[in-house]
């Protein structure tokens, strides 16, 4: 499944969406994503969104899912 | 009522005042966040904002929704640009209308101090010499 | 800076927040002050306002002095309207430009307080069944 | 010399100013006022402004001052 990046995480991954594996937590999403962008361990955090809802670490994330990285927002 | 909008061109301030004046509500409290031309002492040669649109409108209509169950309001506005904005131009603009002042204030300093915390819409800081995402680094 | 008034005809906002606008101030908070259509369960026809102009000039130049010393703001912009007002209309415009928007929430708080504690304007609330000078009885 | 009134106390003197004696203490106008408009006393309050300035009660009145009646305000 896809993850959709914006802002400073579009620049690490060198793109607006990413491939990963679905039916995992969301907590193991952030981890195996910075494993394969070490990056994101620069930022001050990040969150993941699914279904445009902020996401908590135990969530699973499924095939079909709309799911996004999160990285500080910074509006206003 | 609420009227929640990610707009890709200007903003404009007057037909929010228009939207949200009444003869029920007395007070009328309006914040505008425009892009400063200094950040830190350096000199901000524009801005870029990007938004997860959908989510950052149902984001912005929780706040909406949230100041409108915990302050007596009767409308709560809120406008956010995206794109290239230089120094001067409108990045957001909030008005809300309740029949007191004080509520007014409160639901309005709430709603921009709560965007900032949850909306996702990011801000990219053009300087003569470099770019930074805003916040993005401890 | 400050741009103070008493005005006997139409208040008009965008010339305001014109005047407030630039690119050194990234927060602007502005208040609007209208005449509701009901006050106390009462309808309202009309407000009469009338002011002793020099000394409330004088004394709304003291609020934005003084919330300029209090807070680091740029701009504070004070109108207020003198004579006969109906529901709808707008009776008082605040404005204050700061660099960032929590000075501006303040100094724009504090002006529209003070302003209702110690300008010498008076408020006529007409009725459909009579009228009352406001907050002049105990 | 006169001193000018404003809203509700312009109704209960019946005019925009009244003649009152001058060189007295601004109590002793207040005092002298009520006695005079014994409606004044309905009032919440009045102050006294003297030459543009809210006027303590030991401040005195002279001849030339521009002297006037402040009940209470409702501006805003």
């Amino acid at each position: 499944m896809k993850v959709l990046a914006f802002g400073i995480v579009k620049e690490i991954m060198g793109g607006a969406s990413v491939a990963v594996d679905a039916n995992i937590s969301v907590a193991a999403l952030q981890a195996s994503l910075e494993q394969q962008y070490p990056r994101l361990k620069q930022l001050s955090a990040f969150m993941i969104a699914v279904n445009g809802e902020y996401a908590g670490p135990d969530v699973i994330v499924k095939p079909g899912d709309e799911v996004a990285i999160i990285p500080p927002v910074s509006g206003g | 009522m609420t009227d929640i909008k990610i707009s890709a061109t200007a903003l404009t301030v007057q037909p929010c005042i228009d939207w949200a004046l009444s003869a029920k509500s007395g007070g009328i409290d309006i914040f505008i966040g425009t892009v400063r031309d200094m950040t830190k002492g350096k000199k901000v040669v524009r801005l870029e904002f990007e938004a997860y649109e959908s989510m950052a409108v149902s984001e912005m209509k929780k706040i909406a929704n949230e100041a409108m169950a915990k302050w007596p309001v009767h409308k709560i506005l809120i406008h956010h640009r995206t794109g290239v904005l230089v120094p001067g131009d409108i990045a957001v603009i909030i008005v809300v209308a309740a029949a007191h002042r004080d509520a007014a204030f409160d639901a309005c300093r709430y709603a921009i101090d709560t965007l900032k915390k949850t909306v996702p819409i990011w801000k990219k800081e053009v300087f003569e010499d470099g770019e930074e995402w805003v916040a993005a680094r401890p």
